[in-house]
């Protein structure tokens, strides 16, 4: 295992200093803790967003941590949830008197130790409410009872919420305004080579030269299948059937699309998938008003690509095209 | 059941976790996200440092090893073992030694919290496969007469049994769960856990 | 090799065409060329920036045009430098009537081919004045006449170059701007793992268990030194004091930054080498007034990253913290 | 040399380029960036597609192959290429065939155009090395009374060598420079396809 680390325990530790360091105008660390808010905070009276996860997502969620969209982002080990009480210093560095939402993604961990946390914090007097994003159409939900796993469409979440929250919603308006987001979200990734987590030391899943999974999470985990690897363009095509037929998609909707690089796939092959994701909207009569394309929520140095597609109405739309001022997304730049 | 002993049981637990810990983390590789043996050891190494300075009574130090492993293993387990000890923590009596009616009743309390929290039924192929299973046999060997130790001795050789047991099985909860038919053949990375936390109570036990 | 792309013989013509499905806000494609340009052109009397170079560096050079840089990017194939007929197609776009600066990167490629378009530009009657950035410190210029090569701290001179021409300066003050930034800014890179060109198959080199290369360009090539891999802070320190002396630091000097990834590091990971970044300036007394963190001139999926520092005085300083508005650098944000 | 052997000049280096496309490459990938071969064959199969649907005068051909290497290498070999066979055309006559001197006249016209462009010297470790002594080789032997041909065949066997000979020097021009030390024990890559250019011609010549 090669990487760029010091000691491998420090990792999280030393990136999260790290994210500090370079972003000192828009981060602060929560002092003994590993969640990074607002080095700006929002102001009193608006409700706060937590959210968090794993390490090896970057850039979520300390990315995303500013104008616009989280206040808080509590990090675990990497890939592994974060415990309850770093998500209740986040919950309380969030808190600005109006209560506070957590967005987490569904899995089991980071679900019960959220929901941990929310008991502490309720018992503390601050307001919670929590929203699950389950955006992973590969997992069929009604096959388990754990229903889908969140994925990078969970960053449209934030979008939309931080939005909301700016503006001055209340907490039922910002959860409702998560809820309405999630609903209209779907994902699917796939992955060609697999990732190190540092800790273990070894790849997730081995490949041989001709395979790839379809169906990733963002855990560096196998996905729902093996198959032979396909050239880009059906490999999108695949994918946006899927999320297309699970949104049931009928002519002449309105979208914003994500692109999302797993980690080593380089922006010249997503800007590929890209295009055609473009291609299907406007073949399929779709109106595609904004595509996402980047890295934004990663599995460590993974090679693969996960597509997002979320329905727009009006207050969707209107909450994605909102500015933002983080780390990892800008938008709103003033020109002169 | 002491005090003392029940922070030797801690140690030795995490002694067992350190020397498995890569093969949990490959276990959980092959189904999950390949961190188990490390998170485990994470909080069981913290838990060991804490238990060096402390000589609380067993409800205190109960909670303090459920805070412990809840502030620094993470993930499903971490927050499935710290809830399960926070939990047992209340069944157990502020003194230094309880009898084995007290023991066995904070242990189901525990397992119970882990129900709870994680809603799982027993065939989801989770540690829960292990637990439920392991703790029917305990309470039978012990109505049968079994002497505490050599009842938990063979309780912890059932659970070995078990953990393998769950291979056949199809993941419903946990990340394992979204593998779907593939979680089959592979033998669940917490249900393995909880047998050596079986091996390191017996251990213990067999000491004294 | 396993990539996401079609036909090999496609790449650069599909991964173009995504960038302007993803960005038409920002980019659109001189039509039969490789090159991007304004989907919002600066005003007429501006001087127009161009820059370009071989495609795999995304998002170096089209993620750089916009508001306050570039006005057109010239995409060669991968790790090839573009040809002369596709630059002067970036001139013609770029042009509002001030005139014309290209922004080299020192291969002998590049400048050539840069050079004759500056020919057939000027021929034609457009103004075109070029520069050459050579910040590669790791390629000590005096033993080869061909000088050092130009490499992510390029970034810098697009920013600064655009800031200028932005504000209304002439193509004299434009190109003198550019020319401060060259003569301030200092890079050098390393590598852990090789990238593998489409067209070629085959990763460029082959890298042992323990080793790594120091001293890499950004075409994928192997660097100035194999030596064994090492930590992240002992790698940022070699970096850093190579920069340093050869930038003739004393104490107290104004800095940024850029901590850029080659493809494949986790940004986990590169937060690492930004924490070091601080770290060392704070110790020797420096004041790193901006940090930029990410992925800013890539070698496909290469593993590895370069570190940047560039010497601030209050122009340089006022121009690199000016508004931005592009695909991959965006600074400037209206807050409400 | 009459118009139709150019053009088969330029089919038939293109094929050379195809059959050791990877081997450029890999020579490349040594001490540049992996893409000489990819290049070449680029620029040349686009050379040999133009070069079936004309039937221009010689100058004109040239100055063709010249603006459509220059627009389809890409590199240092395409602005070199490039900027040779428009000068090369300037040196040949509007007709469809021409002498020896004439043809000697545009290669070295040519040549210079790669030095007037590149900057580089003798022993820089560049196509320059195969193309300067193998120029003067070519020369030498017109000059002792060869036959163009067997003149041409045997500076094609030099020129091999030539591109060999690169191997032992440390490059000072282009992308391989960077590498200083490292590059030497390398093969220049442009000095392999300078090389095979020569056995395009000899051949086409040969044929005749
Ligand atoms: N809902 C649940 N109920 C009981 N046990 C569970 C549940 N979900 C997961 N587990 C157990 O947790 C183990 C995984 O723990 P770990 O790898 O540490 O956490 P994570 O899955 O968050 O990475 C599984 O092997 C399984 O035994
Ligand atoms: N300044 C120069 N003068 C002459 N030949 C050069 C010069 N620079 C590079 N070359 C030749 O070009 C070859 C490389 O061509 P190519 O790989 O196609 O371009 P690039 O180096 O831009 O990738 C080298 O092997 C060398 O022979
Ligand atoms: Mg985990
Ligand atoms: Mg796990
Ligand atoms: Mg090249
Ligand atoms: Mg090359």
């Amino acid at each position: 295992m090669k990487k760029v680390v010091n000691r491998v325990e420090d990792v999280v530790d030393e990136a999260l200093e790290g994210f500090v360091a370079a972003f000192p105008q828009y981060l602060r660390r929560v002092a003994g803790t590993k969640v990074l808010t607002r080095a700006r905070p929002k102001a009193e009276g608006l409700v706060g967003l937590v959210s968090g996860g794993g390490s090896g997502h970057e850039p979520a969620h300390g990315g995303y941590v500013g104008y616009g969209m989280l206040d808080a982002a509590v990090a675990g080990e990497v890939f592994t949830s974060p415990t309850p009480d770093q998500v209740l210093a986040g919950i309380r560095a969030a808190s600005r008197g109006a209560g506070v939402l957590l967005i987490i993604k569904n899995y089991t961990g980071d679900v019960m130790n959220f929901e941990i946390a929310q008991e502490m914090a309720e018992s503390e007097g601050i307001a919670v409410q929590s929203v699950v994003v389950n955006d992973d159409v590969a997992v069929d939900g009604s096959l388990y009872t754990t229903g889908r796993r969140g994925i990078a469409g969970t960053v449209f979440v934030h979008k939309a919420a931080g939005a909301a929250a700016q503006r001055g919603a209340t907490l039922d308006e910002v959860r409702a305004a998560a809820e309405a987001a999630i609903a209209q979200v779907r994902s699917m990734g796939f992955a060609i080579a697999p990732c190190t987590v540092p800790a273990a030391g070894q790849p997730t899943f081995t490949l041989g030269e001709d395979e790839m999974e379809l169906g990733i999470g963002i855990h560096g985990e196998p996905g729902t299948e093996r198959r032979p690897v396909a050239p880009a363009d059906e490999l999108a095509d695949v994918i946006l059937g899927r999320l297309s037929e699970d949104l049931g998609l009928t002519e002449g909707c309105r979208l914003a699309a994500m692109v999302n690089g797993m980690g080593a796939t380089p922006l010249l092959e997503l800007a590929i998938l890209a295009r055609r994701t473009r291609q299907w909207a406007e073949s399929a009569g779709h109106q595609l008003e904004a595509v996402w394309l980047g890295e934004f929520m990663t599995s460590l140095e993974m090679a693969g690509a996960s597509i997002s597609l979320v329905r727009l109405d009006d207050p969707l739309a209107d909450l994605l095209a909102a500015p933002a001022d983080t780390p990892a997304l800008r938008q709103g730049v003033k020109h002169d | 059941m002491t005090s003392t002993q029940f922070r030797a049981l801690w140690l030795e637990f995490h002694e067992r976790v350190r020397v498995e810990r890569d093969q949990l983390n490959r276990l959980d590789a092959a189904i999950g996200d390949a961190d188990h043996g490390t998170n485990l050891d994470r909080g069981l190494q913290k838990v060991a440092a804490c238990a060096a300075d402390t000589t609380d009574h067993l409800a205190a130090t109960c909670r303090q090893v459920g805070t412990v492993l809840l502030s620094t293993v993470g993930g499903a387990s971490g927050a499935l073992w710290g809830s399960a000890l926070l939990r047992a923590a209340g069944a157990l009596p502020d003194s230094d030694t309880c009898d084995t009616a007290a023991a066995l009743a904070a242990l189901g309390q525990g397992v119970s919290a882990i129900q709870a929290r994680g809603h799982a039924e027993l065939g989801d192929k989770t540690m829960l496969d292990v637990w439920l299973p392991s703790l029917e046999d305990l309470d039978r060997r012990l109505s049968a007469g079994a002497a505490c130790g050599e009842a938990v001795a063979a309780t912890a050789g059932r659970a070995a049994v078990l953990a393998q047991d769950t291979a056949p099985l199809q993941a419903r909860r946990g990340r394992a769960a979204y593998l779907g038919p593939r979680s089959v053949g592979h033998v669940d990375p917490g249900s393995v856990s909880t047998a050596l936390f079986w091996q390191a109570l017996a251990t213990v036990l067999a000491r004294s």
